[in-house]
Formats: C-alpha cells, sequence, structure tokens
C-alpha cells in the first residue's frame, strides 16, 4: 500500500528521485521516545487542542474565525499540511503552512499586529491544521512557479556554512545514520512538524528548527519564515514525498 | 577584524592574505597571545602548501601534548569527540564520523596532522572535518564567530602534539 | 493552560483503576537564567492530589526536577459512584480543579 | 528564552544544560541530606521498590519513571510515602507520593528531568514506619545540534 502511494507520488513528480529506504526521525527515535509519541498523554496534544478552539474563535477587526470561511478542518484541512509549502497568488512568492496561516489572519481577520512565528497561538493552529493530515502521504505541490524556490533549496542544502564550515548534505545525506556524539544523524525528512521537542520542552515549527542547525554549525541562520528557509523546506519536503505525516510528532 | 578572545581569533592560515603579519589586527592578535605568535604566523604563511603537510610549527612554543588531549576530549571546546572516537576512556559517547584516532600518531607524520587541523580542505576539498586555523573560505558564519579561528596557534600545537603522542592501541 | 485526564467512566465493586493526568504548565524550575543574565523566576505545579468522594486518596508533591507539562499516573480501589476530584497548585498559591465521575457497578 | 550566558556560548552538543543553575547543585551528601530528612534518619533497606527509568536518556528534560512496591495495600500495611530523589540536579528532591489504602496498588509514574548521568533513587515507607528502596543508574546523553 505504501509502495502503491510512492510509486504513485513518483509518477507524478517526475525528476524528484529518492531511494526507498528513507527514514524518519521517528524511526530513529529509541523505543522510549517513541512510546512517548504515540502515548495519548503526548503533551503536543494540548497545542492540537488549543488551535481547535482558536478554530472557531472570532479574531481580529473583522471578528471572523477560521471556521467562518473554512468551515470544519476535518474537512477543509484534511492534506493541507502534507502539500505545503504552496504558491502565494498576490504575493508571487512560495509561502509556507506557518507564513499562510498568518496571511489569513492579516489578509481575512484584520488581525491588529503582525505577531511573531513563534506565538503560541499560531503553533496551536499550525499543529490542528496539521494534524488534519496525520497519516497522509507527503504530496509536495507541482505548481511550476514553485520550482525556482525549490532549486534554491536545494542548492542551499549542498552549501558549507558557518564557522564549521558544513552543509546540510554532509552530515544528513552523506552520514545520516552516523553518531555524532551520542546522536544518530537523521535523513532530515521533515515528516514531524511542527514538533513537540523535548529541547525545547514546547511545540515549535521547521523554520525554528532549520535555524537551531545552523546556529549548531556556528552560522548565522536565517530569519524565520525567511525565503531561504521556505525554499528549503519545499526541497525537504519534495525529498520526503510519500512519508507518512506524523500526528503529535515528538523529538528529542 | 575582531580581537575578541573567547573563541580563538586566529590568522587566516596558510592560503590567507599574505599581509595578515603587518595589520593593526595582527597587533591586538601578539597582545592576546604573547610572544612567539607573530613570528609564528610569518612562518605559517611562508609554509609550503603540499602533501606533506605543514612541517613547520605555528609557534615557538612546543605544543603541551596534556593540553592538547583537554581540548581533544572537551565536547563544546575541540568537538573533536563529536566526530571521532580514540583512546578518551574519559569520553562516554563519541561519533564515528570521522576516522578512530587511536594510533593516528603513528599512522600520520607531524605536519600532516598539523595540516589536517588547520585546514583539512588542502588534503580533501569535499572533507566534513571543519577548518581549525583558517577564517577560509567560510560563508555565513555567526557574528560572534566572525573573523575568529575555532583554536588558536598554540592550541593547534597542542592538539598536533597530543596526537602525535597517540602511537599505540587503546590504553 | 488545561489537563488530560485518563480515567474510565466506570468500574466493577474492588477494581483497582489506573488514573493518569497530563497538566499544561512550563515548570519553569527557577534555576534558569534568561537571555539577559537574570534569572527566570519559578513557576511550578507544586502539589498534584486527588480525592475521591471528597476525602485525599493520592498526593504528588512536584519539585522542579519534574518535566514541563507534568505527568503523574496512579491507581485507586474503586467501591463507591461518586465524584473523583482533582486539585493542583502551582508556587504561587493559585490552585486549579477539575472532577469527573466514577460510576461503580 | 532562558538560555544561559554559557548556553549563549556554546555551540553544537551542549551538555544538558536543562537545569544549568548558579546555585550550588546537589551533590550525592545533599541527596543523602535530604533522603535523611526524608526517613528521619530511619535505616533504608534495599528492597520491596521496584523503579523502571530508562538505562540511557538521549534528553534528560523528559525521562519517563515508573514506580512500584511489594504491598498488600490494606488498612493496616501499606506504603504511605514515595519518594525520589536525584543526585546532581539542583534540587535532590525530584517527586513524593502520597499514598494509601485506597490505592489498591502502590504504583506510580511520572516524567522527570536529569541534568546528566547520574543515580535515581526510590525510597518507600512503610505503615510500619520501615523503609525500602531501590536505585537505577541512568546515563543521559544528549541530543547533538542544539539550539543555543
Amino acid at each position: 500500500m505504501r509502495r502503491a502511494i510512492v510509486f504513485t507520488v513518483a509518477f507524478l513528480l517526475p525528476g524528484l528521485a529518492w531511494s526507498d529506504d528513507r527514514r524518519t526521525g521517528y524511526d530513529d527515535m529509541n523505543a522510549d521516545l517513541q512510546a512517548l509519541q504515540d502515548d495519548p498523554m503526548n503533551p503536543a496534544t494540548f497545542w492540537v487542542l488549543d488551535g481547535e478552539r482558536l478554530w472557531s474563535e472570532p479574531a481580529g477587526t473583522t471578528a471572523q474565525s477560521c471556521a467562518d470561511c473554512h468551515g470544519s478542518a476535518e474537512d477543509s484541512m484534511q492534506g493541507v499540511a502534507a502539500r505545503y509549502p504552496s504558491f502565494d497568488e498576490s504575493s508571487g512568492t512560495a509561502v509556507d503552512l506557518l507564513g499562510r496561516i498568518a496571511l489569513c489572519q492579516s489578509r481575512h481577520q484584520q488581525t491588529a499586529q503582525p505577531r511573531d512565528r513563534s506565538d503560541p497561538d499560531r503553533l496551536a493552529l499550525l499543529a490542528y491544521v496539521t494534524h488534519q493530515s496525520r497519516g497522509l502521504p507527503i504530496m509536495p505541490d507541482e505548481d511550476p512557479r514553485l520550482a525556482p524556490a525549490r532549486a534554491r533549496g536545494e542548492a542551499l542544502f549542498s552549501s558549507r556554512m558557518g564557522q564549521l564550515n558544513l552543509s546540510c548534505a554532509q552530515c544528513h545525506d552523506d552520514n545520516a545514520g552516523g553518531y555524532l556524539a551520542a546522536a544518530r544523524i537523521p535523513q532530515a525528512h521533515p515528516t514531524g512538524y511542527p514538533q513537540y521537542r523535548l529541547e525545547w520542552e514546547t511545540i515549535g515549527s521547521l523554520d525554528r528548527r532549520l535555524a537551531g542547525c545552523m546556529t549548531g554549525v556556528r552560522a548565522d541562520p536565517f530569519a524565520p519564515g525567511s525565503p531561504e528557509l521556505v525554499a528549503l523546506e519545499l526541497f525537504l519536503k519534495s525529498r520526503a514525498a510519500g512519508l507518512t505525516v506524523e500526528a503529535l510528532p515528538i523529538r528529542p | 577584524m575582531d580581537s575578541r578572545s573567547d573563541s580563538g581569533a586566529g590568522p587566516s592560515g596558510p592560503t590567507g592574505p599574505q599581509t595578515a603579519c603587518a595589520g593593526p589586527w595582527w597587533r591586538a592578535r601578539f597582545i592576546l597571545s604573547g610572544g612567539g605568535a607573530l613570528a609564528a604566523v610569518c612562518l605559517l604563511v611562508a609554509a609550503p602548501l603540499n602533501a606533506q603537510g605543514l612541517p613547520d610549527p605555528l609557534t615557538t612554543t612546543p605544543g603541551d601534548p596534556v593540553r592538547g588531549e583537554a581540548i581533544v576530549t572537551d565536547p563544546q571546546h575541540g568537538l573533536c569527540t563529536l566526530c571521532h572516537e580514540g583512546p578518551f576512556p574519559q569520553v562516554p559517547f563519541a561519533g564515528n564520523l570521522g576516522p578512530d584516532l587511536t594510533g593516528v600518531g603513528a599512522r600520520r607524520a607531524v605536519p600532516e596532522l598539523r595540516q589536517q587541523i588547520v585546514d583539512s580542505r588542502i588534503g580533501n576539498p569535499d572533507t566534513i572535518m571543519p577548518p581549525y586555523y583558517t577564517t577560509d573560505g567560510r560563508e555565513r558564519v555567526g557574528a560572534r564567530w566572525q573573523g575568529a579561528t575555532m583554536l588558536r596557534a598554540q592550541e593547534v600545537e597542542d592538539v598536533v602534539a597530543y596526537l602525535a603522542s597517540l602511537t599505540g592501541d587503546m590504553p | 493552560m488545561s489537563v488530560l485526564i485518563n480515567i474510565p467512566d466506570s468500574a466493577a465493586p474492588g477494581e483497582i483503576i489506573e488514573i493518569k493526568l497530563l497538566i499544561q504548565h512550563p515548570m519553569e524550575t527557577g534555576f534558569r537564567t534568561g537571555p539577559d543574565g537574570a534569572l527566570v523566576p519559578r513557576d511550578i505545579i507544586e502539589s498534584v492530589t486527588c480525592l475521591y468522594l471528597g476525602e485525599e486518596v493520592f498526593r504528588a508533591d512536584l519539585y522542579p526536577a519534574i518535566t514541563a507539562n507534568p505527568f503523574v499516573g496512579f491507581h485507586l480501589r474503586a467501591d463507591t459512584t461518586g465524584e473523583i476530584e482533582f486539585i493542583w497548585t502551582d508556587n504561587a498559591g493559585v490552585t486549579s480543579r477539575e472532577a469527573r465521575t466514577l460510576t461503580v457497578a | 528564552m532562558t538560555l544561559s550566558r554559557r548556553t549563549a556560548l556554546t555551540a553544537l552538543l551542549s551538555l544538558p544544560l536543562v537545569l544549568q543553575t548558579r546555585a550550588a547543585l546537589a551533590t550525592p551528601e545533599s541527596m543523602q541530606a535530604a533522603l535523611d530528612d526524608f526517613t528521619g534518619g530511619a535505616p533504608v533497606t534495599p528492597g520491596r521498590v521496584t523503579l523502571k527509568i530508562p538505562l540511557l536518556v538521549e534528553n534528560g528534560n523528559s525521562v519517563p519513571l515508573s514506580v512500584s512496591v511489594d504491598s498488600p495495600m490494606t488498612a493496616e500495611d501499606h506504603v504511605e510515602q514515595i519518594a525520589i530523589f536525584n543526585e546532581i540536579n539542583p534540587l535532590p528532591d525530584t517527586a513524593r507520593f502520597h499514598l494509601g489504602p485506597r490505592s489498591g496498588l502502590a504504583a506510580v509514574e511520572t516524567r522527570i528531568r536529569l541534568n546528566g548521568s547520574q543515580t535515581v533513587h526510590a525510597v518507600a515507607r512503610m505503615t510500619d514506619g520501615s523503609f525500602w528502596s531501590a536505585t537505577t543508574d541512568v546515563i543521559v546523553t544528549a541530543p547533538a545540534c542544539r539550539e543555543v
């Protein structure tokens, strides 16, 4: 079944090749951490519940809720997180799902201030919307206007950076499965975002993680939501096509 | 160029600007590191870049293998054990991305060890090993590491002295 | 701040049931420094109490070494239908409570 | 948001600095003092207590722990308290569970923070005033590229 999905996606996305021994961050976690993710008492649940509440709560000067336009998220948002990032017509740029939620809030709810991307309410909405894609295969958006950003992400993935002069690919392609001190290096498939990271003791988005990676090699991280990070996400999602969107991910 | 001392403000290394010795920045460096460093960097930039490595020490003070061991086995200073296993019983979890350093002093001559630490890209452009004593060719370095090398000249010599002493099996 | 409570709706007389609580809370230790170098004030839940028909049947005293979003699991012998109440108190003395009804038959 | 100055200067594999503190860290001596405070100096016998905790932990911010005690849990003979102690966090006290005959089963669980590799102690006080214990050595590694 999963193989069938993979072949379907491979057909839809010619030119995006991968080997089928891809592993996710979940696969690389030890049994205790997997058990925490699978436990109904998973702390990430709180953000999904908060997001569910916020979905129907009027906000901004228009006093509109997400539900006023989108109806039930369980219907309208199913599979949405699995295809993001997507192309935003009016700005002519690629946007990630968190950026889309922010655009929605400013355009339709006219929320007073453009809030920070780490705003807990926005992360809760991101968690809730992403939760509607749990178990679905990642299906990258085929819009050709995304191709330049995706190519830029691929180039960035192989660009050495920082005082340690390392690229993403050197660790996460060339040395995936190896150990950096005690930590097994994952294959960089973003199946589990937003995630409850034990290091953070809260939920966070992919761009927070990517910035953390960049700081790890002593580089100047790209800004949250920057075109560079959206480009990297586009590329990473294309590599992860066909892998399953994780619900309520836990990572160390 | 800055002269911060927290992570080492080294010169630009063997392929760096030949004018490094004369710059006003170097004066700050000289004060920070004491005598010998000035002469050392001039030796460094004069050293031939070939497969034999860097035969000339970066400083006039011989490397101290005891200090070198402390640097190598400190995962927040030398970072070495993040990638290398070796005869380090005090390090509980060394990584395995690079070769095991057990016996490296018997396999590699001192000039090669020095070159490998200063800038391992000289021998292998695709190396995953960070360049410890050059600022050449680096992109997007974070503000607090701008202009700084990963180790100071004397620290490189200490590490080289320690690695050169690793000629046997695990203790 | 919310809470997840995992407890069965009903039990047989004398049955020992398992109760689990997960409380949304940062459990700020009071030992950590913020970006300005100053200590971040302690903000932790200090106790989680379970009352069964108004009687205290379990209490957990928590310290800063308990994880953010604290989790507590314990057991209870069911004998009478009635209210099971959960009370948790932070180090500022703020108390929250939730109750569930357990049917024993 | 809660980074210590030292963490801010660190890249790649910091040691687990969850409970990074200016205060003195708990030492086995101060843990013994806390344990003595709990027992009133009474002897503690190893046994009757089962402490389940992973032996190898990748992030000390959340370590699952469960304790059970061999006890009939009757009105006359039950576990009154279970205390958890750690050796190197800033505070040795970790959690205390107050049980009674209504508990039915002397089995509790929680998730704890461990500021590095150490021995975790679980001590149970019975109605007869005796104390029983179990200990487990836990090795805490750390995630590789930590946010700094």
